[in-house]
């Protein structure tokens, strides 16, 4: 993990409220798994720093592509920052996806909302390494969508949308009846849709990524931990930012 | 040469600087960033008898130029952090303060006699936990408790004792007094203000707990004025802290009467924080016409020319 | 359609936004950006029984996301603010509550009685001046201080008097107490926190005074914590006020229970804030699904439903 | 007064740590004597505005030119502001040279360091009515020294340096006696000048314009009086911001 001042290379909106930002620097050879974020410095007016998610690495350019919501003032500023400013970066921060102990064949990928971005770099990730992959990607509306042709150069795609707009009327777990096959799942997004998730998924194997308020970001301040499931677990908790934000979900207590 | 060396009791500082506790854990997760061996001291994260989980998420919430926080002592217990931590920071050159906290005197007294077995060089006595027996006033806001149970925590370990005090209340001097009326060999001040922050969407407070403690330099005029105030009424020496962000801001410290500073929540702004003041501190002392950390220390008290 | 009107004792408020004392003058100089007209009331800057020159200068300084002031309630005293002052806020179509001061018991009561016969709808009162005759301590730090002036203060008049609570005190439900019973018709809340900076270049207090009385958003938190609290432990209407400078402030002030808000030092920033404030807030509410200011305030503390 | 977003249409440096600022607008329109101030929210990171003189007016281009120095955080901030940029302004404050009211022949100006700009507004203005200038300007070093040329164009123009670089070595002060044949004096520096300058031209009418900081800046919150010379003044005190900062040397006690 390192801080580093990067240099925004792309930065564009690519749904309602949703941006693509591009960051250049030393950051991306540091990336050690998918499900890793980084922690923005978004300007000297906000005394915390915001946790992004990783959703794509471009080695040969040296980028990380993120993909953010606007959902306060922190986000809201970001959006206003333009080609060619310097972004003050941490990371990359915790620990993502063990996609290099994964015996997977075929992957379901379920991700909801601004839960969608990290499991990009995933999907690319497990493609790469031969597995099948199957996305389920929920939105709130058509007008929230993004990525779903990016997914489906990876393989199948499943689309809900809580107002029908798009694909399935309804959410995620509406439509994971609806796919078979997979060994694993993965799963990221708000924490009622991996609790329903985890319950409808109970005895397959899985991972999700989770959030939570963040202080430092690196494991020193304890704000964002995460009770374990073991009640006999030594520490019985896990931190969010570095012993994650991704847990097998029978780990940790949604 | 500007010469930055401070001595305390029990804390031979290389420079005035070090990390707040609860803001640098036990160190591990800032080594990756540079050698802790630069510090002046570290203060590690509050010790309790027994392990404590702390209180529900949210912990955190952002607030205008500071934080609020309310991570309720999370930590291993005495025991693991002795067996663990301190070995961990063993190597480092660089003197440990320990930070002691509990919910009874007896609580405190059994963490400080623990750690007065071990190799922290001095104690930092948090008394701004509720006492439970009390009925959950706090240790900090009453002088008697706090003067009872500094006296305890003297007698139970030969470690030099800097009692931390609490900004929660009307008069800080009374406070002081009693921590140095009890034998304490030093203060560190401030630590956090009582504050909360409402979100109008879910119309609830943003920490779980509802109230949490503000620190950043939101609060640092308050702690300079509370410097300010002891530095003329007791005489201990103080560990200043409260927003520090700048080397200007260690010396606003140094001049209100701090003899060190620790730099609390600015660490997760940047965790490089402690090691780039530490270098820059010569430097901005030069530029004020200082040439050592001693000369600063209570400045704005004997200065009466005007310019 | 929104409804903003609230009712308190003896202000009929047609919003529930007011500038705060001594942030705002007697209003002539806001006249000529705004008409005063639109304001749910002003407070008006402190009186005191004669007229008062203040304090030295330097008088502010600026802080992380607030300020320092340390003006010495300067004003002309009560009669010239009632001659000259209210005569010319009397045309307009809002609410005076006037802020009483003063250094002991007897001034304040002569201060009360005073404008007790003028054409303010309420007293503010403000303790948070040092009592000469008890040695300087704060009446607003002292419950029983606190109760005392604030009896004699509704003895000298008929006005609906608003306690004005200081921060700076460990246990704010016992001050807002003591004002409850007392007789107090609402609390105002809250006033500065003291604090202090220091000039690295000429080692100095910046403030003439050395400490001076923190405003801003810095203090928010702390207003907002103190109000949650009193909110729960009496029954009086709280004013709220401390930083406040957006609609979402205004709605995490109701929600923590204040009736009605003032906007205090953001008046220095953009002098028209407390007009474009009342401007917004009808769409601010809808935004966050209220049809009502009365429905917002105190609704941190029943709802239970999490999102 | 108003307030308003004023576009910066030249901002360059003109000497050590000295800028020229000049902003658009519909402000420069109300503008009444020279003398008058704006006040700037130099950005969302600065809780109080900062005071700066008007150093001159272009009512064709409708455009205030300020000449600031850096002395802290804010006016440091300023410097980074660039051509085109918006900065929020309220003016034109405070009460300046009674220019109207004059009945000089021939004035003196005495400028101190970041005292030296209201008066070349003022020495356009005495100008234009006819009257003759003398200027005295003080810099604390050669490096310092501005705008010598544009006074130069007015009247006669003499330069001190506190280490003698420039012009004369030393004060304004070593200056004014090789002047004379004035009848009015104009002052505007740091308030030690002011008072030397008061004390040796005790006698002859004269103005000086003082600093003070400021809350408001409009005339509510009484951060910025001065106590008034007479002790018989029934208000006892003038305010900066608004009575001034331009007042009779023998109203206010320095
Ligand atoms: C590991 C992790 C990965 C994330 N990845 C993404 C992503 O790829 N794309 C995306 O759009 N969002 C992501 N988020 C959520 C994102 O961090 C928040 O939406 C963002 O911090 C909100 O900031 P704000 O200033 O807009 O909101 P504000 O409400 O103004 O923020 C105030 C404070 O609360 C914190 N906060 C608010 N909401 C959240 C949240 N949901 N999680 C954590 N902290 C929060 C902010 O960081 C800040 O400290 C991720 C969160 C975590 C923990
Ligand atoms: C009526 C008037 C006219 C002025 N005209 C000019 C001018 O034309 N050019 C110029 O360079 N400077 C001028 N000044 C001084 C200028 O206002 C200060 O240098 C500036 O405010 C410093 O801000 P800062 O953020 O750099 O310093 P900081 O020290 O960071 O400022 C902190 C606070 O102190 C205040 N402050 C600091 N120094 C002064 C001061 N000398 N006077 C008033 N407030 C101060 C700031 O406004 C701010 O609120 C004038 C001041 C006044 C009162
Ligand atoms: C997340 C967090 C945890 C803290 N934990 C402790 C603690 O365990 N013991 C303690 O004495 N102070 C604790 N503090 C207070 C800090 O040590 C310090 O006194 C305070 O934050 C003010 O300094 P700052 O403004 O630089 O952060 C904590 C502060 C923060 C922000
Ligand atoms: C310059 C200044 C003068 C003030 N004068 C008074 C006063 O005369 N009486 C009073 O009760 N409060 C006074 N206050 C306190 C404010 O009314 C208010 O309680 C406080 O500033 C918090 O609000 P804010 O953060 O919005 O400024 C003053 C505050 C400032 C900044
Ligand atoms: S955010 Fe500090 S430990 Fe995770
Ligand atoms: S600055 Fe407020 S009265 Fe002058």
């Amino acid at each position: 993990m390192q801080r580093e001042w990067m240099t925004i290379v792309a930065h564009q909106s690519i749904a309602s409220q949703t941006y693509l930002l591009e960051l250049q620097g030393s950051l991306p050879q540091f990336v050690e798994t998918p499900g890793q974020f980084v922690h923005i410095q978004v300007s000297d007016d906000f005394f915390l720093r915001r946790p992004v998610s990783i959703a794509d690495v471009d080695s040969d350019k040296g980028t990380v592509t993120l993909l953010y919501k606007v959902m306060g003032k922190g986000t809201d500023a970001l959006t206003r920052k333009k080609i060619g400013d310097k972004l003050d970066v941490l990371g990359p921060s915790g620990t993502g996806f063990p996609i290099d102990k994964l015996t997977t064949n075929k992957a379901l990928l379920i991700g909801g909302g601004i839960g969608v971005p990290p499991l990009y770099y995933l999907a690319k990730n497990l493609k790469s390494k031969g597995m099948e992959v199957t996305s389920i990607l929920g939105f709130r509306s058509s007008e929230d969508v993004f990525f779903t042709e990016k997914f489906q150069a990876l393989g199948d795609v499943h689309v809900a949308t809580n107002d029908g707009s798009m694909g399935t009327r309804g959410f995620v777990t509406d439509v994971i009846p609806q796919v078979d096959g997979y060994d694993t799942y993965f799963s990221c997004g708000p924490t009622v849709m991996l609790k329903g998730v985890k319950e409808q998924l109970k005895g397959v194997p899985g991972y999700i990524s989770i959030e939570e308020r963040m202080g430092c970001g690196v494991g020193a301040c304890f704000a964002c931990v995460v009770e374990c499931a073991d009640e006999e677990d030594a520490k019985g908790y896990r931190k969010i930012c570095s012993d994650g934000p991704v847990f097998r979900p029978e780990e940790v207590v949604l | 040469m500007i010469d930055t060396k401070v001595d305390l009791p029990g804390l031979q500082l290389k420079n005035p600087v070090m990390p707040a506790s609860g803001c640098f854990g036990f160190g591990r997760e800032f080594a990756q960033f540079y050698d802790l061996s630069h510090l002046g001291a570290i203060m590690i994260k509050a010790a309790t008898a027994t392990k404590r989980f702390g209180n529900a998420t949210p912990r955190v919430a952002e607030t205008a130029s500071g934080m609020l926080n309310a991570i309720g002592l999370q930590n291993p217990g005495v025991d693991a952090i002795i067996g663990e931590e301190l070995a961990f920071l063993e190597p480092y050159q660089t003197p440990i303060v320990a930070n002691v906290a509990g919910s009874t005197m007896e609580d405190y007294q059994e963490v400080a006699a623990k750690l007065g077995n071990s190799t922290v060089s001095a104690l930092e006595l948090n008394i701004s936990c509720p006492n439970v027996k009390e009925g959950g006033v706090q240790f900090g806001v009453d002088p008697e408790l706090a003067y009872t149970v500094t006296k305890l925590v003297k007698e139970a370990s030969a470690k030099p004792v800097y009692v931390k005090l609490s900004p929660n209340v009307a008069d800080i001097v009374t406070m002081a007094k009693a921590a140095e009326e009890a034998g304490a060999d030093g203060l560190s001040m401030i630590n956090t203000l009582t504050g909360m922050r409402i979100d109008p969407s879910t119309r609830k407070p943003i920490i779980a707990n509802q109230t949490g403690g503000l620190s950043g330099p939101a609060i640092k005029p308050v702690a300079i004025r509370m410097i300010h105030q002891v530095y003329q009424a007791v005489d201990l020496p103080i560990i200043g802290m409260g927003g520090i962000e700048t080397t200007d801001d260690i010396i606003e410290y140094l001049l209100a009467g701090a003899s060190a500073v620790a730099v609390g929540s600015a660490n997760f702004k940047n965790p490089y924080i402690c090691k780039e003041l530490i270098d820059q501190l010569p430097d901005a002392l030069s530029a004020h016409q200082f040439s050592s950390v001693k000369e600063v220390i209570g400045g704005a008290h004997y200065q009466t020319t005007s310019t």
